[in-house]
């Protein structure tokens, strides 16, 4: 089973990076660029065919490791494939 | 004093920071594996920079889950004293010792260089002694020192007189210039981005860090 | 023979071997090669791990001196410090990759190069880097400086090994292949150096490190249509490094040499497992059985080709003592690291590699490994070229406008745009930060220094090779001299362009000579070195360009100088000879855009007495700041020292039949810039006219401008702000 | 009109960061996981309501600044809404 983690900055905290994938676009010619996120996606291949079980577990490793609750958001999806 | 130096997969400046201790404090510093579950029982942990697991995930982050740093979140919070310059104090933010988060510099590059910081928060076993308003110079080196914290989150630090130390030019986008972070009990925990252990005698281009060390002997 | 085994030649020639090579192959198997004996011969002969242009000409260095522990031939070179502890060291090329791509071609440089070192015992303590970028304005210039700059540091400050120098410049000639060239200095234990030389019948070959990937398998190998390996998709050719992983590596090999466990050691540098076992049983005179079904993988479906030719990172071979593995193991495993028993030490001489039940190469090692071919291709000496002095020179601009011009210009103005994303201060021994002439790290817990510099100027190279490369070497002495070293000894890294045009062979050949005279005269042997040639694109060569490394001792650091003078009113004296030479002169080009003229001649007995006058004022205590006068000459040299002071000085400016363009800009060599306190400079010019050393006194330091004779003052502001300008405003986008 | 772009090292490219990641999920106890990739996502507000003008020019932006060709793969999807 497949699982994937989007984790994103929570609104309010400036992700620099992204600013400055903004401003290098821009000087790049692409004006029509109003704003950039970024997303850092974590998949994971689990050993388990338990949709439930699945997310239970990967929503774990997200408080436990893989996001930051004080600037980062993060939500899980299973994807069934894999 | 019983001091020790915790090493993580990925520490750098342990060395650096027990020989600190050694030369400051005239203790014995012993070196401590992160995988340790049971500590005796420390005045001073020392949380080294460097860049424990690569900073993979996020700097600090894992790190901050591994054995060993149950035992020195319980320390703390019975007072120990807690030092993490640098990737210590990424650490210390990712534990949960302290509030916010460290992220990439504004600059978006890895930034080496001498600060000058004001003193802040002089009611520390750290800064106590030190004039508030005093400069200190110190060494940075880091590519994720942008303090980040909400703004009630800010307004908790100022009242409650725990920002310990401020950039005197922002090098890195920290939040209100913040470059170190007091926490625990009787604010025994010590966060900062620069690097005290590094200016220890003039022939490294500055003492300055000796004013943030000296002031633990009586703590 | 199986089917796999009837190569035509033509993949031989797709594998870069000539058909001369190819019949030498096939003379030394007595037979034709299977893929993968294909494969080894490919890499163990190609000129990167055989040096077959080169060898006979790197003969000629001069590699022994009584402080020479270690010359080349070893993973890195090694030379006494006193104490028991020895320095090791060596610089390295990663220009083509880092071309590919800067920042993973940088990083994985400074992996390698640091590898070469901790594999001899010795724990690595600072890094250097010697860059060469396209012209300024070209499109992908400020792409490649952004990338190599983060990748050095990237590698460098997560592995904790400060970056304490290097150089950094620009030439047009540097557009379509940038170099890239890093060095790793490291200490050791004299009586716990490790070599890289396999023995003992029967004893364990073991793998560790990170897993083995499909990663930096020669593109052009892969092209071959005779493997079934090769027709999958085309793979990276350029790897990626860990910095975390070799951090891992390095200090668990520190734990395992303080074991009684280890044999011999080598990393797997550029042909992986394929160098790494056959040079490591050919100083050993031994052979070698591997089983590749025991090597860590990380992908899956690994062809014994493809395992023995990867250059994944961070990887080592080590031969134990039998029966330790197990202690070795727990070492590896406390470091998250994979080991594996992957073979034994036999006595046949032969290499013989297994996968699967099958034998997949049955090569005799020596003649691979120590009987490579070797050439003496063509060559054909530069043009020679005119003097060119002072009196000839026509120019409007004041000196003044001149001088903000070089100091701002891209080869000569600051590089803290650089040095500031490297860590140069961890490990806190940092005591001569970036900046100066040498960088000075403090052997750990000791008040004792090394003194580390890289150094080559090659436009003078390619006006001159000899005299170039003679050049190099005496720069590299002095910038040691004006810290207070004692120079010990050199590395290199001889970075030309087609060793198969008598041109390009005549540079190699030219510098090479020049090198060695100066190592001779100067008692500065070479100790290590590497070569990289074919750097260039559309038959256009860069300059030719024999990076130097130098490395010297400083026995009381309470006794180190730099280049900033401490008080106001200190004596200068310029130590060495004034003519005004222009001919190849950073002036000459910056100002009035020619690059023309034979470069300044170098006077190899006068330099070693005037290094060696300089060095015993300065250990006698009276130097306040010491600096060499190279590009720009005299008046940068001393603008140099202003700035890094923040005190101004005042020149004499003569007026006899040297022009003040040569007497301020001319860079003739052997020349030193001292300040001292007035009452010990006249103590200093007594003793250099006793030892035959031409000195003056030509002005003194105090005030915040920089006079120069008659010129209107120029402020230190406006010094620096043309001096640090230049970079931060190229890399932000302007310029 | 809304863009994302996924990057995604190019197979056989070592991603010591994933390898930490699952190493770390394993010290935690996290036994089920058996493999870990990262995906970088970035993810563009455009001026353009065309969504084929939208993907040319975000390609184009992949080629020239967001994905490193030598190391790693992009793909583009144009997310309708937004
Ligand atoms: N690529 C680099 N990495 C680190 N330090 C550098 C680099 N380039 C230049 N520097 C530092 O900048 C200073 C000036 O460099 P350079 O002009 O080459 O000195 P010199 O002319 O004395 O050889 C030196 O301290 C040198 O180590
Ligand atoms: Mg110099």
């Amino acid at each position: 089973m497949q699982a994937r983690v989007s984790i994103r900055f929570k609104d309010g905290v400036l992700d620099p990076e992204a600013a400055a994938i903004e401003g290098a676009l821009r000087g790049l010619g692409f004006d029509g660029v109003r704003g950039v996120r970024r997303v850092r996606v974590i998949e994971l291949d689990l050993d388990t065919n338990e949709p439930e079980a699945a997310w239970a577990s990967v929503e774990r490793m997200c408080e436990r490791l893989l996001a930051n609750p004080v600037i980062e958001d993060a939500s899980v999806e299973i994807l069934k494939e894999g | 004093m019983r001091a020790c130096v915790v090493t993580f997969p990925g520490s750098n400046c342990d060395r650096d920071l027990a020989v600190a201790f050694e030369r400051v404090l005239g203790v014995r510093v012993d070196r401590v594996w992160h995988k340790r579950t049971r500590l005796d029982r420390y005045d001073l942990i020392g949380i080294p920079g460097g860049f424990s697991y690569g900073d993979h995930l996020r700097p600090g982050a894992i790190a901050a889950r591994s054995p060993v740093m149950q035992e020195v979140v319980r320390q703390a919070n019975d007072g120990a004293l807690v030092l993490g310059p640098c990737n210590g104090f990424q650490i210390l933010t990712e534990a949960g010792l302290l509030p916010g988060a460290l992220i990439r510099n504004r600059g978006l590059a890895f930034v080496c260089r001498r600060v000058d910081l004001v003193v802040e928060g002089t009611d520390s076993p750290y800064t106590r002694g030190l004039e508030r308003g005093r400069t200190l110079r110190l060494p940075i080196a880091h590519h994720d020192g942008g303090y980040v914290v909400d703004d009630e989150g800010l307004r908790r630090l100022e009242g409650e007189g725990r920002i310990a130390l401020r950039y005197k030019d922002n090098p890195n986008g920290s939040t209100a210039d913040i470059a170190g972070v007091l926490g625990g009990p009787r604010n025994n925990v010590l966060g900062l981005m620069p690097h005290p252990e590094r200016a220890i005698e003039p022939l490294l281009g500055g003492v300055d860090g000796r004013a943030l060390l000296a002031p633990l002997l009586a703590a | 023979m199986n089917a796999a085994s009837t190569i035509v030649p033509e993949a031989a020639r797709e594998h870069g071997l000539s058909e001369a090579e190819w019949h030498r192959v096939v003379g030394i198997l007595g037979r034709e090669p299977r893929p993968v004996e294909l494969g080894i011969f490919s890499v163990m002969w190609s000129e990167h791990c055989s040096y077959k242009s080169s060898k006979r000409h790197l003969a000629t260095f001069p590699t022994k001196a009584p402080w020479v522990v270690q010359g080349p031939g070893e993973n890195a070179g090694v030379v006494d410090i006193g104490d028991g502890q020895v320095a090791v060291f060596k610089m390295e090329s990663h220009n083509h990759p880092s071309f590919i791509e800067p920042y993973q071609g940088a990083a994985t440089g400074v992996g390698g190069i640091l590898r070469d070192v901790f594999t001899m015992g010795a724990r690595p303590v600072a890094l250097l880097n010697a860059l060469r970028f396209g012209a300024p304005e070209h499109p992908r210039t400020r792409h490649l400086v952004r990338g190599v700059v983060a990748g050095i540091g990237g590698y460098g400050n997560c592995v904790g090994v400060p970056t304490v120098g290097g150089e950094a410049t620009f030439h047009r000639s540097y557009n379509g292949n940038i170099l890239v060239n890093a060095m790793a200095v490291g200490v050791a234990e004299k009586d716990r150096v490790f070599y890289a030389k396999a023995s003992g019948i029967g004893n364990p070959v073991v793998y560790v490190g990170a897993k083995t990937g499909r990663d930096g398998i020669h593109g052009a190998t892969m092209a071959s249509a005779e493997f079934s390996e090769a027709k999958e998709a085309a793979r990276p050719t350029v790897q990626v490094g860990d910095p975390f992983t070799e951090k891992l590596l390095i200090e668990a090999c520190m734990e395992l040499m303080a074991t009684d466990c280890l044999v011999a050691i080598q990393d797997m540098g550029a042909a992986g497992l394929t160098s790494s076992s056959f040079e490591m049983a050919a100083r050993g005179g031994c052979g070698v059985e591997m089983d590749l079904d025991q090597v860590p993988v990380r992908e899956r479906n690994m062809t014994a080709y493809e395992i023995m030719l990867s250059e994944s990172q961070e990887r080592m071979l080590c031969v134990l003592k039998e029966g330790q593995e197990a202690e070795a193991a727990a070492v590896f495993e406390k470091w998250d690291l994979s080991f594996a028993t992957v073979g034994r030490i036999t006595d046949t001489g032969r290499m013989v590699i297994r996968m699967a039940g099958e034998t997949v190469a049955d090569v005799p090692i020596d003649p691979v490994a120590g009987a490579s071919p070797v050439y003496d291709r063509p060559h054909e000496p530069a043009p020679p070229r005119l003097p060119f002095y002072a009196e000839r020179l026509m120019s409007e601009e004041a000196p003044g406008d001149a001088l903000l011009r070089l100091l701002g210009c891209p080869d000569l103005c600051a590089k803290r745009w650089i040095w500031e994303q490297y860590d140069h201060m961890v490990m806190a021994d940092t005591v001569g930060r970036p900046g100066g002439d040498a960088a000075v790290v403090r052997v750990h817990g000791t008040e004792k220094g090394l003194a580390l510099t890289t150094d080559c100027t090659p436009r003078y190279v390619e006006a001159d090779p000899r005299l170039g490369g003679m050049q190099a070497v005496v720069e590299a002495w002095r910038n040691l001299i004006t810290v207070g070293a004692r120079p010990l000894a050199i590395t290199n890294c001889l970075n030309f362009g087609n060793p198969e045009r008598p041109r390009v062979m005549g540079q190699l050949v030219g510098a090479i000579e020049g090198m060695a005279e100066a190592c001779r005269a100067l008692d500065f042997p070479v100790v290590s070195g590497n070569v990289s040639l074919y750097n260039e694109t559309d038959g256009r060569a860069v300059q030719p360009t024999p990076n130097v490394g130098g490395v010297g001792l400083i026995r009381d650091l309470g006794r180190m100088t730099g280049i900033a003078f401490d008080a106001p009113g200190l004596a200068l004296l310029l130590v060495g000879e004034c003519v005004g030479w222009m001919g190849a002169s950073l002036y000459l080009r910056e100002v009035l855009g020619r690059e023309e003229g034979a470069p300044p001649p170098v006077d190899l007995a006068a330099e070693r007495r005037a290094g060696d006058m300089v060095l015993g004022l300065i250990e006698a205590g009276i130097v306040r700041a010491a600096h060499d006068l190279s590009d720009g000459g005299l008046a940068v040299a001393l603008a140099e020292m202003c700035m890094a002071s923040g005190f101004g000085a005042c020149l004499d400016v003569p007026d006899d039949n040297l022009s003040s363009t040569g007497w301020l800009f001319g860079e003739e060599q052997g020349r030193y810039l001292l300040a001292l306190r007035e009452a010990d400079a006249q103590g200093a010019l007594d003793l250099a006219r006793n030892v035959g050393v031409l000195a003056r006194r030509v002005g003194t330091t105090g005030g915040d401008t920089l006079i120069l004779g008659a010129e209107p003052p120029i402020s230190l502001d406006e010094l620096r702000a043309r001096h640090e300008g230049f970079l931060p405003r190229l890399m932000n986008g302007g310029a």
